[in-house]
């Protein structure tokens, strides 16, 4: 009783402190701050016709760093947390197969969908999207191939090779950015030109990164998901 | 009344969203309804972090030929703000690595128990 | 200052002393008896005592404390007569015995090792009566040290002196300048303290003779019974002193110290035939009411 | 310099290498990861090197290859670098400890942990609001990770728990970083300090949501139930890291944010950090898990941290300095701790008896538990002593007062516990530990760090400087060389204490007050240590602890400064305690010693810092001169003493205290120890009669206390069964006439003081030594159990004889002198009434006496001691030397007093004794005490040679050579007068000896405890309450803070 009194008393509290927040929000008539340095120099500096990947890949590509250190940290975790034992690893779980119409389907559609995750990711930096949504619609693309075929298994050693290698190499990337550019992660290297802006080739190392990311971040939800479809064997 | 704006219809609801997952988080007993509860609650935040970033009459932050017409060639007064959509990217991207770390630990403790009723899950106290 | 030149009069005071000590302890004994309606013993009986235990050929000892025990309760006594004057005024600086070598504190003080070797002699003996009086003996002490602190305390703050032969001189000049009448009631707390100290019934719980059979001395005889004798006689002499140095002025000449010596042991005695024998907190207690009182009162006249 | 990026980058790329080069087996993959962050520690730490060499400095290091705001930027400051090389550091140290652990894990584990050391990095080094946001995640979910390094449903539930509190903060940090960002338009923390576009009701509201979060994840009371869980609940290897690296993280991080919110949050954290040392203090106490325990007083230190935090504008230069201190021990001592009982796999508290297997592990425990409670050497010490300095300089009383009881509250349930280690009997056969290489290295590690730091803490503060640390030096040998025979250890021992008396003899010279004090202490420890040779064996662990109380005993009296003062002070608490605890029974009495010992330090810490107002320095001589509060200062100084001279309401623990020592330390502790109280005092009123105040009421108050000390004393003596407890009472009586005595104020009663303290010394170090050999002997404490030994031990009873005949004041012995001076002090001064209830304690006093030496030596000897021999000649010869000492100050008492009443001339020119030679006179009364001696002397031995002429063959009695109402015993027991002597005494005294003080400790334990025990119930063990908490945590902050603006 108490309890429930606290919790209305709670959401009434930030109700209030919402209102207030909203009461003191007018909405913007122009760019401020860095958004607006974004605005105006985001083109001729990093060169990405998204300005939303150039903040994400470029200016605040350490944030990105982290995401997908997350991502990776994340897919770790729980690859010791849902660890079978030896003898749960070796029994097989026979599922019953799924409808003819959602195999069939799969079928058609998975490499479709990879398609469409890769350009996602290619073109990140011209149109909406990125590494990120790339590689979660390829591991959409994962997911409908496991709910077709629910005994398949993925090849783990694959996944860890893409995982790993993307990986290391934004890493590089980063650090070449220390050597031939501006700082750690400069998607803009000497020698290295912006390219014609608009193209995919352009926007420096952005599509590079990307592309990787998109492997990395793909790799990293399939193995996930790889894990929690195995850890139903555990007893 | 005055037709609210887009800005501020976000606004609120992204503010209703958060409460409401609030409520399910302190209300709720079962994990999963938890679980998702705080899913509500990122996207509540994600949206008020979109709508704060929104201008009146502006497009997506590309520039392409839209935001040549829109402005001629005047960016600035074209397109919305940037920053908040690339930072909301990134906050779905963590409340994505957080959900399914936290439905990791839902399927273990699960497996614990039997049960998925928070009250049951109170081994260390005082 | 007075040094050991006149130890001469200081042995012949010790002389008088003892034997009329011996003299007034027959007289008690006497009194008592015909109280009781008893004839009693003949006066001269105490000297024969002594001759008789100090007579005796056969000692038996329980070890070397046991030994010592008399001795140090002679020493006491006879330590006790050395550091008072015997007597006090003009002229009889010969008489002052040892008194310069400490003040009312070591008198006071000085008592105690009387009985404190006397206790652990008896106490080698391992007769129970022993510990018992001594037990007794000690908390009793306690008791009374409050009001006779409190009243010596009060007397010394009078006379702004604590040497007891300048408390004495102080109250010469006729009777109105005893201190039994410019500070009765720190006179009243000491004197009821000096019930205690004398140690007659009611108080007499120490040697409680038809309880714990004379307590300490049970198990010594022969010469140890001697010097407890002659100890005992001394005591019961210096003690009376104490009180008429305290607050009696003291004596001039040994007529007076007798008189008021005997007049000072027999109030004790006489009290000690009227009332029986109190239990030991019974004592203890009455010392913490009336004599208490008084002395918290005495001190209280002085303190504002 | 490396620049710090690459500790990034070297953690992120062998991260995802780990992948692929993880086929390589496990060890390379621990090894390699051991390696990053041993990289990491390098770099890290270079950067610290390069700050304090000063050339440095800080360094700003951009991304992206644009300047902040537009890019994100780290900075490398001097304290970006001091504490990412701690979180380095603690790192490696916790790869070390965790290095299996993680392997049976598997390689990712490693990955995890490279990534969460990373993060504290960054989430330390960021400059960015969003980036801070997004490290933090990173180190939450890598600690929600490494939480599983042990297996188990405790642990999944507080990792559980962990992650749902921490999601609930991140969201509202979230929440409060995009409104900022939305009414600044930046998120780099330079354009956002002081920025004017937050002045406005949603800019308050965006800080105080930021500020909230970052407050949550320092884990404020009571919104902490989750912390608690994640420090009990993962294995013990993380929770150290987690309450030393991340702790120091998150604490930065308030930090960072605090400069956006401004001044005005500053108070609202202390008092969090308040509400958090005390709460989680508090709470501590009630608990029975070890884990558990040390989780709550880690959370408390958070809180102390806090209250720094909040109070950093007060504390001007010193503020770095209480930081790395206090910081620094609670890594080192915490993260050592957590090791420990990751090693010692005892659960309960009790059960920790089983690591006395293992000394070594048991001092170690030792050294943690006094480095978290701010014992010197260690830094917290240095750095608490400071912290409370600088608060009263400007009058932040209550903050001082919240400081010390926390820091009392954490002293209980440590050294409760530490008692359980030390003495709780070890039957858990079943529990065993083992000591793994690779875990013992890292423990090694921070306790030796622990003294290093402690020692450089203390060259940094000038008074620190001028400690003499060659003592504390010599006790750490002799823990190391412990194993060495005890004739060996002793000797070095007692060599070491006449040796350094030799050489600070000179420096006393001059300063003949110190110097009796100094002689009490050491010529009485050397003595007492010839007694330690009566000992078989190795006796392990005496030595360190008896000489560590003699450093803290010198110390104190070489200190010139309050600090070097209280070193001292706290030293030689902490000897004592070790060599009470030794005793056989002595479990609950250690604990009561060393908690009113604390609480007595912790009042002349606070009496120190009212007296340091208005000065610089810490000077010892300004408590001559003390400016503000005299009263309170003076008082509180005078309480804390009174606790070590176990004055009347202080006094309980000290009968079982000096009872149950061991027949050596009862002397120590009691002849000696307590002088040292005596020493403290008597400075106090030096101080008192310099200062211009009237202080004559507190004298007063002084005087009446140790009137009525003397009184419960004796009283509490008389009724005694046990030997030891009776002479532990008697000097509780006896401490109460040299209070009394100090107290007077007048040149008698200051002569009547020392007299009383060094004759104590000497009959108290007789009495106990005597006693306590006897005991040895006859194996039992209870003195009905004795009786008649003077047939067997006749050396020890004539040193008892002298011995009670010097402490009851009879003459000719010296116990007189000190009486004769009292009753003229007393009528000069005119107390009469407190001086009266003295001299009647004093007549007490007989009756105890008389019952120590009739029940053990006379009466009647039991059969089961007819075997028995003299007491051991060790213990004879400190006996008689101290004897001998006895009768000179009794035959020429002039040699001492005269001496003495020159030093009390400095301070009472007049009214003391006139001396003739061997005569000394007063105003009111003269005394000889060569004449007194000779006389009784000459009486004695003539009577004596009398009597003997009488009886020429007395022979010898048997035992039952008695005649007892006309039986003759057969038995000792029935004819031996010695239980329950008195009484006929108690039935009239009773009144006075019922156990008032007693109760009113035990009533007030009892609050203690219900508190503790009703308000930890709030941490019901759900996380979605732990949840509730956290927001309404907010919400009150909220309505608190800014909601009334609104």
């Amino acid at each position: 009783m108490l309890r429930n009194f606290l919790i209305a008393l709670v959401l009434a509290s930030f109700g209030f402190i919402f209102l207030n927040l909203y009461n003191s929000y007018e909405p913007k008539t122009e760019l401020t701050g860095i958004a607006a340095h974004y605005a105006e120099n985001g083109a001729s500096e990093v060169g990405a016709a998204n300005l939303v990947t150039a903040v994400v890949v470029s200016y605040r590509s350490f944030d990105t760093l982290g995401e997908i250190t997350i991502l990776f940290l994340t897919a770790a975790i729980i690859s010791f947390f849902l660890k079978l034992s030896n003898e749960d690893e070796n029994k097989v779980i026979i599922h019953k197969g799924t409808s003819e119409i959602l195999k069939t389907a799969s079928q058609l559609l998975i490499p479709l969908i990879f398609l469409f995750g890769v350009y996602v990711f290619i073109n990140g930096h011209l149109t909406p999207g990125g590494g990120f949504q790339g590689g979660a619609i390829i591991a959409s693309g994962v997911v409908l191939a496991i709910m077709a075929n629910p005994n398949m298994t993925i090849n783990h050693t694959v996944i860890v090779w893409v995982e790993s290698l993307s990986g290391v190499t934004v890493v590089i990337i980063g650090v070449l950015g220390i050597i031939l550019g501006g700082g750690f992660l400069d998607s803009t290297l000497d020698g290295y030109g912006l390219g014609e802006f608009g193209t995919v080739f352009s926007a420096g190392t952005i599509p590079v990164i990307y592309s990787l990311v998109g492997l990395k971040v793909g790799a990293e939800i399939s193995n996930i998901l790889n894990k929690y479809q195995k850890s139903q064997k555990e007893s | 009344m005055e037709t609210l704006e887009l800005g501020k219809i976000g606004l609120l609801i992204g503010f209703l969203l958060v409460i409401v997952g609030f409520w399910g988080i302190l209300q709720q007993k079962n994990i999963i309804k938890i679980i998702v509860s705080f899913t509500i609650l990122n996207t509540g935040i994600n949206l008020v972090m979109v709508a704060l970033g929104y201008i009146k009459g502006r497009t997506a932050p590309i520039i392409d030929d839209s935001v040549e017409q829109l402005a001629n060639h005047n960016v600035i007064n074209a397109i919305v703000d940037p920053v908040p959509q690339a930072l909301v990217l990134t906050a779905i991207v963590i409340g994505f690595g957080v959900t399914s770390l936290l439905l990791a630990y839902a399927m273990k403790l699960f497996r614990a128990k039997k049960t998925l009723e928070i009250n049951q899950f109170n081994d260390l106290k005082w | 200052m007075t040094n050991f030149s006149n130890i001469g009069y200081t042995l012949l005071g010790l002389f008088l002393v003892l034997n009329w000590g011996m003299l007034m302890s027959a007289t008690f004994r006497k009194i008592v008896a015909r109280v009781a309606g008893r004839h009693g013993i003949p006066i001269y009986q105490p000297w024969i005592d002594l001759v008789k235990n100090a007579g005796t050929r056969t000692t038996l000892s329980h070890g070397v404390m046991f030994y010592l025990g008399p001795v140090f309760r002679l020493t006491g006594a006879v330590g006790m007569f050395l550091f008072m004057p015997a007597l006090v005024g003009v002229g009889n600086d010969h008489w002052l015995n040892f008194s310069f070598q400490g003040d009312i504190v070591l008198v006071l003080y000085f008592q105690l090792f009387g009985m404190l070797g006397m206790a652990l002699g008896a106490g080698e003996g391992g007769q129970p009566h022993s510990a018992i009086g001594i037990g007794r003996g000690l908390a009793q002490h306690a008791a009374i040290e409050l009001p006779l602190t409190l009243g010596i305390l009060s007397l010394a703050i009078q006379y702004q002196t604590l040497s007891l032969v300048d408390i004495a001189n102080a109250q010469q000049g006729g009777f109105l300048n005893w201190s039994l009448f410019t500070n009765p009631i720190a006179s009243a707390a000491i004197l009821l303290a000096a019930l205690g100290a004398m140690g007659h019934s009611p108080f007499n719980l120490v040697k409680a003779p038809n309880e714990i059979p004379i307590g300490p001395p049970t198990e010594y005889h022969g010469s140890y019974l001697g010097i407890l004798m002659s100890s005992g006689a001394i005591i019961h002499v210096m003690e009376a002193a104490l009180f008429m140095n305290l607050v009696f002025g003291g004596a001039t000449n040994w007529i007076e110290f007798i008189i008021k010596t005997f007049l000072i042991y027999f109030y004790s005695v006489f009290v000690g035939v009227v009332f029986p024998r109190f239990r030991i907190e019974q004592s203890v207690v009455w010392f913490f009411k009336l004599p208490l009182v008084l002395g918290i009162i005495a001190i209280l006249i002085y303190s504002f | 310099m490396v620049d710090p990026i690459f500790i990034v980058v070297a953690a992120l790329g062998v991260g995802f290498l780990i992948g692929i080069l993880g086929k390589l087996g496990k060890t390379f993959t621990g090894l390699l990861s051991l390696l990053t962050i041993a990289f990491m520690t390098y770099v890290s730490a270079g950067w610290l090197l390069a700050f304090y060499s000063g050339s440095q400095v800080a360094e700003v290091i951009t991304t992206a290859g644009f300047q902040a705001p537009f890019s994100i930027s780290l900075l490398m400051g001097y304290n970006e670098a001091f504490l990412t090389t701690i979180v380095n550091f603690m790192g490696l140290l916790g790869g070390i400890y965790l290095f299996f652990n993680f392997g049976r894990k598997g390689r990712n584990a490693y990955v995890v942990y490279i990534v969460f050391l990373m993060g504290l990095n960054v989430v330390i080094m960021s400059r960015d609001l969003f980036n801070l946001f997004v490290f933090l995640e990173i180190t939450s979910i890598a600690t929600a990770g490494l939480i599983l390094i042990e297996d188990g449903n405790r642990t999944v539930g507080a990792g559980f728990k962990y992650m749902l509190a921490t999601s609930v903060i991140s969201s509202i940090f979230l929440l409060g970083i995009i409104f900022i960002y939305f009414f600044t338009g930046t998120l780099s923390l330079e354009d956002l300090y002081n920025n004017a576009n937050l002045q406005n009701a949603g800019g308050a509201i965006a800080i105080f949501l930021v500020m909230v979060a970052a407050i949550l994840e320092m884990k404020p009371f009571p919104a902490n139930g989750w912390g608690l869980d994640v420090y009990e609940g993962s294995h013990q290897g993380f929770s150290a890291l987690i309450s030393t690296a991340t702790a120091t993280a998150s604490f930065y991080m308030l930090y960072k944010i605090l400069l956006i919110a401004g001044a005005a949050w500053n108070y609202p954290i202390a008092l969090i950090g308040a509400f958090t040392f005390i709460g989680a203090n508090l709470f501590a106490v009630k608990q029975k898990y070890a884990r558990r325990m040390l989780s709550y007083s880690s959370i408390g230190q958070l809180g102390l941290l806090m209250m720094i935090m909040g109070l950093r504008e007060y504390l001007g230069d010193n503020l770095n300095f209480i930081v790395v201190t206090v910081l620094l021990t609670n890594v080192l001592a915490k993260s050592g701790f957590f090791w420990l009982i990751g090693m010692v796999k005892a659960l309960k508290l009790k059960e920790w008896a089983i690591i006395r297997r293992k000394p070594f592990m048991l001092f170690l425990m030792g050294v943690f538990i006094f480095a978290l409670i701010g014992f010197p050497p260690f830094p917290s010490f240095f750095g608490k002593w400071e912290f409370i300095m600088s608060l009263a300089k400007v009058g932040g009383f209550s903050w001082i007062a919240v400081i010390l009881i926390g820091s009392f509250f954490e002293a209980i349930y440590l050294f409760r516990w530490y008692g359980m280690a030390v003495k709780g009997e070890d039957i858990y056969d079943n529990l065993e530990f083992k000591t793994k290489l690779n875990k013992l290295i890292p423990v090694g590690i921070v306790t030796a760090l622990l003294f290093i730091i402690g020692y450089f803490s203390a060259q940094y503060t000038e008074a620190g400087a001028m400690i003499n640390f060659i003592p504390f030096i010599f006790v750490l040998v002799l823990f190391a060389v412990d194993k060495l025979p005890l004739m060996v250890k002793n000797i070095a021992s007692i060599a070491a204490l006449a040796l350094h008396f030799y050489m600070i003899y000179p420096n006393l010279a001059g300063d003949n007050l110190r110097l009796i004090f100094e002689v009490i202490f050491m010529v009485g420890g050397i003595l007492t240590l010839i007694a330690g040779f009566s000992y078989k064996g190795v006796r392990r662990g005496f030595y360190p602890v008896a000489i560590l109380m003699y450093a803290g005993l010198t110390a104190i009296i070489e200190a010139h400064t309050t600090l070097g003062f209280f070193y001292g002070w706290e030293l030689m608490t902490a000897g004592s305690y070790f060599l009470i605890i030794r005793g056989k029974k002595s479990m609950p009495h250690a604990l009561s010693y060393m908690l009113f010992s604390i609480a007595g330090a912790y009042a002349i810490l606070a009496g120190f810092s009212i007296a340091g107002i208005g000065y610089t320095d810490f000077n010892l001589d300004i408590l001559n001169n003390i400016q503000y509060f005299p009263n309170w200062a003076y008082g509180l100084l005078l309480v804390g003493f009174l606790t070590k001279t176990a004055s009347i309401g202080l006094h309980i623990w000290l009968p079982g205290a000096h009872g149950e020592a061991e027949s050596d330390v009862s002397p120590m502790v009691s002849a000696i120890l307590l002088k040292a109280g005596v020493f403290g005092v008597v400075l106090t009123l030096i101080g008192m009669t310099k200062s211009d105040f009237d202080l004559s009421t507190l004298a007063y108050i002084l005087g009446w206390i140790g009137a009525l000390t003397a009184l419960v004393g004796n009283i509490g003596a008389v009724f005694q069964e046990d030997a030891k407890r009776l002479l532990a009472y008697s000097s509780i009586g006896q401490l109460g006439y040299i209070i009394f005595a100090f107290a007077i104020m007048t040149h008698l009663g200051w002569l009547t003081g020392f007299t009383y303290t060094i004759n104590h010394f000497m009959y108290k170090a007789v009495l106990f030594l005597t006693i306590g050999a006897v005991v040895l002997r006859t194996g039992t404490h209870n003195m009905y159990e004795m009786g008649g030994l003077i047939k067997k031990m006749p050396f020890a009873f004539v040193a008892v004889l002298i011995g009670i005949i010097a402490l009851s004041g009879v003459p000719p012995l010296s116990g007189f002198t000190g009486k004769w001076l009292f009753y003229n002090a007393v009528i000069e001064k005119g107390w009469y009434f407190q001086g009266t209830i003295v001299f009647f304690s004093g007549g007490l006093a007989f009756l105890y006496l008389f019952r120590l030496i009739h029940t053990i030596f006379l009466g009647q000897l039991k059969d089961n001691h007819r075997e028995l021999k003299e007491i051991s000649i060790w213990f004879l010869i400190p006996i008689y030397t101290l004897i001998a000492g006895l009768m000179v100050f009794s035959a020429k008492p002039q040699w001492v007093l005269q001496p003495l009443g020159e030093i009390i001339a400095n301070y009472f020119p007049n009214g003391g004794l006139r001396w003739d030679g061997a005569f000394a006179y007063t105003q009111l009364g003269h005394w000889t005490g060569t004449g007194v001696m000779i006389t009784i002397a000459t009486v004695f031995v003539s009577i004596l040679i009398i009597l003997k002429m009488l009886t020429r063959k007395a022979h010898k009695l048997e035992q039952f050579d008695v005649v007892f109402s006309g039986e003759r015993p057969e038995r000792p027991e029935t004819t031996h007068i010695a239980y329950n002597m008195y009484a006929g005494f108690y039935k009239a005294v009773w009144p006075l000896t019922l156990p008032y003080f007693e109760k009113f400790w035990e009533w007030a334990t009892n609050i203690v405890h219900e508190t503790a025990g009703f308000g930890r119930r709030v941490y019901s063990g759900n996380g979605q309450a732990y949840m509730l908490h956290i927001v309404l945590f907010i919400i009150v902050l909220f309505f608190i803070t800014i909601g009334g603006s609104l």
